[in-house]
């Protein structure tokens, strides 16, 4: 079944035991996303240390696939630099909007890429952005915080 | 509980036609949102284009003349349908215009019974469709007015217990949907409006979910404006409906200012036509006047009492079906007093939009997310629900087919 | 002077194959009212309610799926046409529509470039249509601000001797249409844009005149917003475009206020959505949209360049022939500088409704009246013109019969 | 020519001939009427002596039915009592909105008949009304000054 690349077994594992979930104490800054389209909301949490993602902490509701890929973000941005982060990002969000024609690098996206399928339904690939949204707002945010 | 003959019905709609993921039928389970359309509207559409295209109003040639007469003869047909007048029929794209074209002339006109300020209140409910409440908040917003709002029982019904605190000489608009798109709710309409009425305030309906499914005559609601879209009644996309009493109507000043809408016009000032011709900027969407007119005409050859009551048997059907279903919630009415065929509901351990992929998979179309109602979803603490709505190529194999998605969905994720 | 083959294109367009009064053919010369559409644009609207008819944005079924690629296809295809980013294209129900959706914003906006008050001016034209006119005189009502305009010259022309007087700091918005609809006059727009950049306005430009019949590139233009509607260029009735600079659209706020143009909402307020979304309350008119794309992929396979010579072509020979019949007179350039293919004229002794009746009888359509330009018809001392406007399915022939049935005209009403 | 049935020799004589034309001095009310759609103007003096239509003047621009259709008018109502002139009015209506179905009567209407094509034409019967309903208006502003 079609359905069974969207819903990869990795996907619902994060689904069930999502990592990183429930917002720490500790924060450089805080950020709220909405999907306007489902009504899924994020807040996530991010603690720098100068550069690096000491810390990213999150809680919210949403399907499996918002879910899934908020857990595999914050695992793979944590302990890396922001601009590193990044960068994971830029791969990740090259991956949804491939349509399906590429797989997605493992090395950078590590179980990232067990969301490739999502790449071929149109409709959620803005699930799995929600989470690496919010981080990439509060990672600018954050860099300008730990400026001043 | 009588049915309509579906087959028959289903094969006008060449949309039926299409195979679907899987090669899977179509089940659509999405009228809510937008209906499918029949040849006969298509062909309606088409038959403007190529027998009688031109601008209306404008012309005395031959074809302005034939464009004039079947834009005017698609005002007859609605005005007939909602037993009101004609000149009492504003075009508009859809119920969204129609409601905001309210709210912006009740401010452009700012006299007599449109004056809005401070003190003032305009009254909703926690139902509300986001077309027929942020108009509402930011009339309030330009005029100082306050919202005031009904809320929402657990069962899914209007809470009219505080009506005598929520409605005073202060309510200057009630605004209420007839029917909710995310509970199925019919709400009682005449007897909210005659209190209205009492207090001196404007009463206007949003219509978009019953005047597509149950007869609705204007002239005996006792309200003062009614709004609706006409793709959700097998009309074309593009075309939606205002009705409101004449004597408001010619009280009100316009919203859209542009051709047509005048009656003379200099450099600095112009003047107005009367109604409904008034609120008709432009040269207007006729090619989907004429297509709705022929949708109407459609719905009315079955019969709008038959369609409701094939909607209230498909509806018994469904809910008695989806509550055989382990961890199934429905959220809104439960029986069949003063419902419609919307049918929204939870399921445990799966998100909605979990769901709606699995049963896209079978060919089931079914809607989820927030149904642009989300003060309501707050209200019942759900981040959005699944909703399955009826119309009249809907028969009971359809709703066996969601039920059985369901299930198959509960296995795919392995909830039990 | 290169025609385009117009008896191919004729073979696309079913309207021709009606047969009109006393049997005569169609001479359709009221294009600049509204356009016939040919088959494909018919086609295209089928297609989305035969395949992909769902509301868009809001479900993640299949057919919602397909119906939000074919509406988002739509909008990168009039994006491409006019050499603009996708998310600065805004679907409306016409041009009328967009140019309220400028003027309302703007005062909802109320802020930075947008805030007008008392000292402010917006600055038009005596030539502008009245959807370019009304929107504004309503906004300077209800900011306080003041209307100023370029005159008119005796030979159609937009007088610009005086731009540096009317141009100014206190200037806001600049509003001008890019063809007349009445004189066929192309106005200067990057030459007066770059000036009122200078000065810091607004420009909006009514490009309804201009986008259906010659390349419009609003990367080059220097203006600001550009509107139109989908009805005069081969595209369905119901839809209409409103192009905005992206900061400008980031800055603005909406017009329309209901669902899909949200990002939160509560009871008592709400959030945005981004452009374009933010400025699409709503279902969309989405068939209409995929019937416009469908329209410019029509127009773009002959070439706009090609369209506009074609013009061209069939205006020079038209002012040639009508200027040999005695007693007429053009109203507007005579010659084929910066002009296009609209052309009025007046008839001594034979007022415009009666001359329109007799050309009828032929089977010439052509429109009478003001146009929807009453300032311009009181300039030019008329109650009105007759005019006679082009596009691809004409050729010669067409304005042979338009001199023919003037002269017979004149013969019916003994006019020498 | 179908035409013919619209253009009759003395609708054509009314327009190059038009009676009671060119405003009188002495008024008891003076309305102007437009026809938003194309343009057409009229200025009407209505002269009332109690309740009789002592006189009607007018001026304007328009087609050969409007200007026509005036003229006739304007001499139909003269001497007449107002309410008498009203149902002459009704008949008038009557015919305009008759789609061909009559003919009008010649006793009532006079010249008038003349105009019974234009009900042919739907896009002109707007026309033909247009000096009739300024008098409309005007007959009853008069009515309301006279009982002052
Ligand atoms: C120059 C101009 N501007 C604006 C409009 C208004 O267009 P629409 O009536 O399609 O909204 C028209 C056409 O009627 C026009 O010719
Ligand atoms: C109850 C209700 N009101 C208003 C609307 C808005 O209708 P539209 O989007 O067609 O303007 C809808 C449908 O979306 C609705 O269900």
């Amino acid at each position: 079944m079609e359905l069974d690349s969207l819903y990869q077994e990795v996907i619902l594992d994060h689904y069930k035991h999502p990592l990183h979930k429930g917002l720490s104490a500790e924060k450089t800054v805080q950020v709220h996303h909405v999907n306007p389209s489902c009504g899924d909301e994020i807040t996530l949490n991010l603690l720098l240390e100068g550069d690096v993602v000491r810390d990213v902490t999150w809680d919210g509701v949403g399907c499996s696939i918002s879910q899934a890929s908020c857990s595999i973000m914050s695992d793979l941005v944590h302990g890396k630099s922001v601009d590193h982060a990044l960068t994971i990002l830029e791969s990740f969000s090259e991956l949804m909007s491939s349509k399906g024609s590429i797989t997605g690098d493992e090395e950078i996206l590590e179980d990232g890429v067990a969301l490739a399928g999502v790449s071929k339904f149109p409709a959620r690939v803005k699930c799995a952005l929600l989470g690496w949204m919010a981080f990439k707002d509060a990672a600018l945010q954050g860099r300008n915080e730990e400026k001043k | 509980m009588t049915l309509l003959d579906v087959a028959t019905i289903k094969a006008d709609f060449p949309i039926f036609e299409k195979k679907m993921r899987n090669d899977a039928r179509l089940v659509y389970l999405d009228s809510g949102a937008t209906s499918q359309k029949p040849r006969q509207v298509m062909a309606a559409e088409q038959y403007f284009y190529t027998h009688q295209n031109a601008a209306v109003h404008r012309g005395s040639h031959l074809l302005a003349e034939e464009a004039s007469a079947a834009y005017e003869g698609a005002r007859e047909t609605v005005a007939a349908f909602l037993g009101a007048k004609s000149d009492e029929i504003i075009f508009t794209k859809s119920a969204t215009e129609s409601l905001n074209l309210l709210a912006y002339s009740f401010s452009n006109s700012a006299t007599g019974r449109f004056a809005l300020g401070v003190g003032d209140e305009i009254l909703l409910s926690e139902m509300e469709h986001h077309a027929n409440l942020i108009p509402w908040q930011q009339l309030a917003k330009r005029t100082g007015a306050t919202l005031k709002w009904f809320e929402v029982t657990p069962d899914g019904r209007l809470d009219l217990s505080q009506i005598d605190q929520l409605l005073s000489a202060r309510t200057k608009i009630v605004a209420l949907t007839h029917q909710s798109n995310v509970l199925g709710t019919i709400n009682p309409i005449t007897e909210i409006a005659k209190k209205a009425k009492e207090h001196g305030a404007l009463f206007v309906l949003d219509a978009c979910q019953s005047v597509p499914h149950f007869a609705t005559d204007v002239s005996k609601l006792g309200v003062d404006f009614v709004t609706f879209s006409g793709h959700k009644m097998l009309g074309p996309t593009g075309i939606g409906v205002l009705w409101g009493r004449s004597e408001l109507l010619a009280a009100m000043e316009p919203f859209l200012f542009g051709g047509s809408m005048i009656e003379t016009v200099t450099m600095e000032s112009a003047t107005w036509a009367p109604a409904p011709r008034k609120f008709e900027a432009g040269v207007p969407n006729m090619a989907q006047a004429v297509g709705l007119a022929a949708a109407i005409n459609y719905l009315e050859a079955i019969g709008m009492d038959k369609v409701h009551e094939h909607e209230v048997a498909l509806t018994t059907y469904a809910l008695e079906g989806l509550q055989t279903i382990k961890g199934l919630t429905i959220i809104g009415p439960t029986n069949m007093d003063s419902r419609g065929g919307v049918l929204s509901f939870a399921l445990d351990g799966i998100h909605p939009h979990d769901g709606c992929q699995v049963l896209d998979q079978y060919g089931i179309a079914v809607r989820t997310g927030h149904h642009c109602a989300w003060p309501l979803m707050r209200k019942y603490g759900v981040s959005g629900t699944t909703r399955a709505s009826f119309y009249i190529y809907n028969d009971l194999a359809d709703i066996d087919a969601l039920v059985t998605g369901i299930e198959a969905t509960k296995k795919y994720f392995k909830v039990s």
